[in-house]
């Protein structure tokens, strides 16, 4: 069983276009900028807007299908939706919002209740059964969103930011209720734009980006090489463009030694840890090949790590500990000496 | 066409200034028309539904015109009757404040008039009487009935009308004034038998025809053919 | 509480004015009505029986018009306001001439459509023996022709600010679209649906020209309230006034009853 | 694009089919009058100079009443529908009832109240010299009595959808109230208005008892298209049908072009 | 100048109650659960609602004073507002609802545009300008709302979660262009659910819990002396609670030694760093006073850190060097111990 996706359609200026297949049990997290896409391919998914080309299929089941036409409406296909503006009903309760689909689905009003109940509660927001949808801060609004959803008991999961509006506490339960349901056999999409949230919560990520895929793969495969500037910055890595010839890369301002590597010279792009990069008061005398002279332009500490934006002539953030970062004892704006191996510069072709 | 009998009671359409006398000849007891439905509209309105197969037995019109029309169009062979006649007169305001005598102080300068419209019945016989007496009034309105003119008299927006005599007879607040250029006016109310000489209508049209029936009429200041 | 009401309920001065002006244009008249009615003959008529049957028959019809006009007018407005259908402005602006027609002429073409003479009538009489004009029904007929049109456009008005993703939503929760349609659209179409059934009713409760000349004159049928006041109007019109006042005390209770239940809970000061 | 319409627009069968019942309902008389009036004579009608006169008449007078009933009626049910001003039910019940009342009632409540008689009238006469009815003003003002009513209950209820936070959101960027009410909650409701002004100016075209009541019936000054028709019905019905028909014509056009212009632009299809 | 805040007002069934300032050229971050009170809290200060009792004053000009009954309208107050639902004007353009608080405070229509295309240019939407609110995505209306309260260059800014639907790259940007903001002499509000947000923009902390102000501190302070579990379990600490008795902390399954410390006996609030917590594959010998047996629940690796959650009988987040993990070799679900030095572990009154 797996449901899969294969769809081109307008959205105003973008086009849409990604293609990719979720099976039943694992979660997909969809990532990208703003404007992406990332909702319109949920609402196709959904049936709420129909592919232009392509087809949609659920274990086997075709739901959209452009060339002959078939279109399954939304309340036909096994699925809930978790909408970025919550979509909550107004003139109806809490308890009567996470109800819904079981009375549209022919479950009596009382059990329905008890269901909606329990369902609430288990997301943390029984307290909120009786409460009408314009009395709810941004947060409750989202946990019944939440709640309405898996009421349901759906087969195929769309969540669009399900957690934005959550605070930590409220966002770690929802967190730890979505991975326990990572062993049933529903197939889940989740749109985040929390690098954590995907990180931990998806079995694969799709990365989008101006209507297409630009990569999927498990978490650790996008960690060890993202394959685009967003992704890289999402997940708090430095992603330089540059021009490799041979072992070396040239930044415009400046260039660095990178180690083996497979890749073709001409446009790539390069990826420098955090943690990679050392920070020095003297000159570095040893290894290294790569050092530079550089300014400090802010520092954030926070949870225990120091995080540094470096200025010219490579603006990228390091991270360092506290202990090593007090060492440099220099003032914010103050002048260091950075350096990092050649070895943990990754490249790939642009 | 098919018959116009009704299936039930006998149904009498008649002109709305009828409404007086037949509603109390039908309240009374043992008359003809104690049993019998009556349905009130503007003599055209009656006309136009009994042109659409109305059940009706007999037509009472404030217009000859209709009649003659619907007799045209075969709707009936009988001949029409005319039942009850009406004059004119000058309604005036309670107590004829402006002390209005004749039709000629309808044209004073300081007196607002109400007429009837030229093309409504009343205002045909209005404008008759008035330029057979080669008076020239200017109203301020025209009426589309008598109970338009009546109304503006009695909520003493205009100085008086020209109305039906039984009209300003039965209506309070207003007080009338005799003239005698109304005798000259022939205002006919015209009955049909629609029934095709069934008997049921004629037998409505005689008893208005018969003592009882004159006499109700006269008592609601109708003259007799 | 007190306090942010009075902020929050600041009404922009020129609003206030206007509004207040408008207030004095509709209570002025209807004052200067209640001193002129005779009520010492307020008995009198309200104890006539003619009058009683015609106020029945009135309320009666008005109501069965309403509900007729609420259950084939909320789906016409749906229709103009969501679907495709081809030549909606066109179809849109047959629904409403009737409204436009002077009531007479209305009633000419219900006699002309489904009179006994008429393009449907003569069928309906010649299959099924069915006669429409003058029994009770026909005025419920003549009313709904002339009446429904003001809860086709209001609901329309109130149809066309879509109920957005929330509707999504509920079809997403595998709610059919008629489901959604009962149990999202129409809530959250409630006010004007309300509005709309208001005005049907008030003008189906007026309602003269149309019925007069479509279904007659008939004491117990036919004759509503506004008939008895125009026969009434021929002999005197403070018998008339006071028939009339009948019906304004009829629907001051009803229009202040119905608004303040329904309406007040939705609409209302935020 | 086509294929996604299909699918959004797809209808409860139920509501199709009632709704489809509703348009059969008006367009069957519709056609029937059509069929029925005498077109040969049409063209003795139009040239006819009385009835030019009536329908310029009827136009100006319902176009002055619309304008006029929104310049009052948006602030009255912006009054009703926002405000905490007190016996806001009993208000709008006032406010609604010449709308129930029987036309001829509703004429005669303003000469009571503002004919030369009248409570306001007979000030009015004394002070200024000013005498309101038979001159073309009171024409308005017996339309504007019966029909303005239908804008207020229809725009109040356009106002009972608030805007929410999005007037809050205009107020914290600097907005007046008033700046608030004509920039964003007037556009919010436009359906509302449009749909209500329309009512209005249907119902104050085809007024007949109040206007002739109150106003009077002089060619030229109060002599309407609906009264025209009347009068014409007295006699021969086949010219009422013909000079209403010209009035059905206008309407359609006026009906076709204003609905298509602005409501299109806001509600239609999503 | 500055905001004075000293609030009470009934809100549903909770009741608030707060009471600070906010100086001209301030950022102070509201952070709390959801339904704490935070939204609230701004559309008091904006307006909205008023004060049951208690005042509002900016530069000493009263904006809400319950027992005199002054009250200024929200368009009085030289404030501009972002609203957690963002609140775009439907019917308006995106141009024009960035105009609409210039528009509206008397500018001309072409100075207006011109304005709100350079505010939409500096926060990444100048593309937006001709498009209608309902055809943006969720981050492009956020960015646009982010525009239209920036564009009247207001002395009071309130904030409500502005960011939570922006990207990482836009929300990077729009938190570059907030710093910069700093120096200038406008008092600022920002209610967030993102500590590192809180952390790196504020200069100071306002924690609100249940209505009511628990803490009120910089960064810094917040950070070394979280006052409530909320705070500590945003910031990603542990915060544990138990009894002290002496140098004795118990916390039900297990007891802690704590280091020198200046609190009574009783009912305490430690925290524990992740990062002061080292997994060892075999009982440690030597210093650690605090070593128990524990097991591995979950495993997080991004970023170049490892975050491991500990089970019974102490479920605590640690956090570790990848190399320090690998040395473990532990299975998921294996036996690990851990330690953590009695210096290390801070208690305060609960
Ligand atoms: N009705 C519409 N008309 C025109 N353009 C639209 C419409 N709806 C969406 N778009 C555009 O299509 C693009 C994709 O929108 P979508 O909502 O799918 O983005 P997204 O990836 O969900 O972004 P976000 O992270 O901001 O929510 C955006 O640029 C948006 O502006
Ligand atoms: N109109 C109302 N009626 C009743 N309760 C309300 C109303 N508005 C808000 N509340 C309640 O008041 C509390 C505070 O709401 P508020 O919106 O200020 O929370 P918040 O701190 O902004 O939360 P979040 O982080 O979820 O946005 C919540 O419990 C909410 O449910
Ligand atoms: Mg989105
Ligand atoms: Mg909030």
């Amino acid at each position: 069983m797996s449901l899969s996706i294969d769809v081109r359609r307008r959205i105003g200026a973008t086009q849409l276009d990604v293609q990719f297949t979720v099976a039943a049990g694992e979660t997909v997290a969809i990532v990208g900028p703003n404007g992406a896409g990332k909702t319109s391919l949920l609402r196709v998914v959904a049936g709420l807007i129909s592919a232009d080309e392509g087809r949609i299929s659920w274990d086997g089941i075709v739901w959209d299908d452009a060339s002959s036409g078939e279109f399954s409406p939304p309340e036909q296909r096994p699925l809930a939706y978790v909408f970025q503006d919550y979509a909550l009903i107004e003139h109806l309760t809490v308890g009567d919002n996470v109800a819904f689909g079981l009375r549209a689905g022919g479950v009596r009003r009382r059990r329905a209740r008890e269901r909606a109940y329990e369902v609430l509660d288990v997301v943390g927001g029984s307290d909120l059964v009786e409460r009408m949808p314009s009395s709810l801060s941004g947060g409750e609004a989202q946990t019944v969103a939440i709640a309405r959803a898996l009421a349901t008991e759906p087969t195929v999961m769309l969540f669009d930011e399900p957690f934005a509006a959550l605070d930590a506490s409220a966002r770690a339960h929802a967190r730890r209720l979505f991975s326990s349901m990572r062993s049933s056999s529903v197939a889940r999409l989740i749109v985040t734009h929390d690098a954590v949230e995907a990180l931990t919560l998806a079995d694969r990520i799709v990365v989008v980006e101006a209507g297409s895929v630009v990569q999927i793969g498990t978490p650790s495969e996008v960690l060890a090489t993202p394959r685009s500037h967003f992704v890289a910055e999402i997940l708090g890595l430095n992603p330089l463009s540059g021009q490799l010839r041979g072992d070396e890369l040239s930044l415009g301002a400046m260039s660095l030694t990178v180690g083996a590597h497979g890749v073709d010279d001409g446009d790539v792009i390069a990826i420098v840890w955090p943690r990679s990069v050392s920070l020095h008061r003297e000159r570095p005398e040893g290894s290294p090949r790569n050092v530079w002279r550089t300014t400090i332009d802010a520092v954030d500490r926070s949870d225990g790590r120091v995080r540094v934006q470096l200025g010219t002539p490579l603006p990228i953030a390091v991270e360092v500990t506290p202990a090593g970062f007090d060492a440099l004892a220099t003032e914010p704006d103050g002048e260091v000496w950075a350096s990092v191996k050649a070895s943990e510069i990754v490249v790939q072709p642009a | 066409g098919a018959s116009r009998q009704s299936d039930g009671e006998p149904v009498v359409f008649a002109a709305s200034s009828l409404v007086d006398v037949l509603s109390e000849l039908s309240a009374a007891e043992a008359t003809p028309f104690s049993d019998v439905t009556l349905s009130f509209a503007s003599s055209a309105s009656l006309a136009a539904q009994i042109v659409d197969d109305a059940p009706v037995d007999v037509f009472i019109s404030a217009d000859r015109a209709q009649i003659e029309r619907l007799r045209r169009a075969g709707f009936s062979d009988a001949q029409p009757q005319v039942v009850a006649r009406n004059s004119l007169v000058i309604a005036v305001e309670a107590g004829n404040p402006l002390l209005l005598a004749d039709l000629g102080d309808l044209s004073r300068g300081d007196v607002l008039v109400a007429l009837a419209a030229p093309g409504v019945p009343l205002g045909e016989y209005s404008r008759g009487m008035l330029s057979a007496a080669n008076i020239e009034v200017t109203p301020v309105t025209f009426e589309a009935d008598a109970r338009g003119v009546l109304a503006k008299v009695a909520l003493g927006e205009v100085d008086a009308g020209i109305v039906y005599a039984t009209d300003a007879a039965s209506a309070s607040n207003v007080d009338s004034v005799v003239i005698p250029e109304a005798e000259a006016v022939n205002v006919e109310y015209v009955a049909l038998d629609l029934t095709e000489g069934s008997g049921a209508g004629q037998d409505l049209i005689e008893f208005l025809t018969s003592d009882a029936g004159r006499s109700a009429l006269t008592n609601q200041g109708f003259l007799l053919p | 509480m007190s306090r942010q009401q009075r902020h929050d309920a600041r009404v922009p001065i020129a609003l206030a004015v206007l509004g207040w002006l408008a207030v004095a244009f509709f209570v002025v008249p209807i004052v200067a009505l209640v001193i002129r009615v005779p009520w010492s003959s307020l008995s009198d008529v309200i104890t006539d029986d003619a009058t009683t049957e015609a106020l029945t028959l009135s309320v009666l019809t008005s109501v069965i018009t309403t509900v007729l006009a609420i259950v084939l007018g909320v789906p016409l407005a749906w229709l103009l306001a969501r679907s495709n259908i081809p030549g909606r402005q066109f179809i849109r602006a047959l629904c409403t001439l009737s409204m436009v027609l002077p009531p007479v002429v209305a009633g000419v073409a219900l006699l002309a459509s489904l009179g006994r003479r008429g393009v449907v009538g003569a069928i309906l009489d010649d299959w099924f023996g069915v006669r429409l004009p003058f029994p009770m029904p026909a005025v419920v007929i003549a009313q709904l022709f002339v009446a429904m049109p003001f809860l086709v456009l209001t609901v329309e008005s109130g149809f066309a600010r879509s109920a957005g993703t929330v509707e999504e939503a509920a079809r997403t929760l595998g709610a059919s679209p008629w489901y959604v349609f009962t149990r999202v659209t129409l809530p959250a179409t409630q006010p004007a649906i309300i509005a709309g059934a208001v005005l049907t009713w008030a003008r189906a409760l007026g309602e003269f020209g149309a019925t007069i000349t479509f279904a007659g004159n008939f004491p117990g049928t036919t004759r509503t309230l506004p008939i008895a006041t125009y026969l009434a109007l021929e002999s005197d019109i403070d018998d008339a006034l006071l028939i009339s006042m009948v019906m304004v005390v009829i629907s001051v209770v009803i229009l202040v009853a119905l608004r303040g239940r329904w309406v007040g809970a939705i609409g209302g000061v935020r």
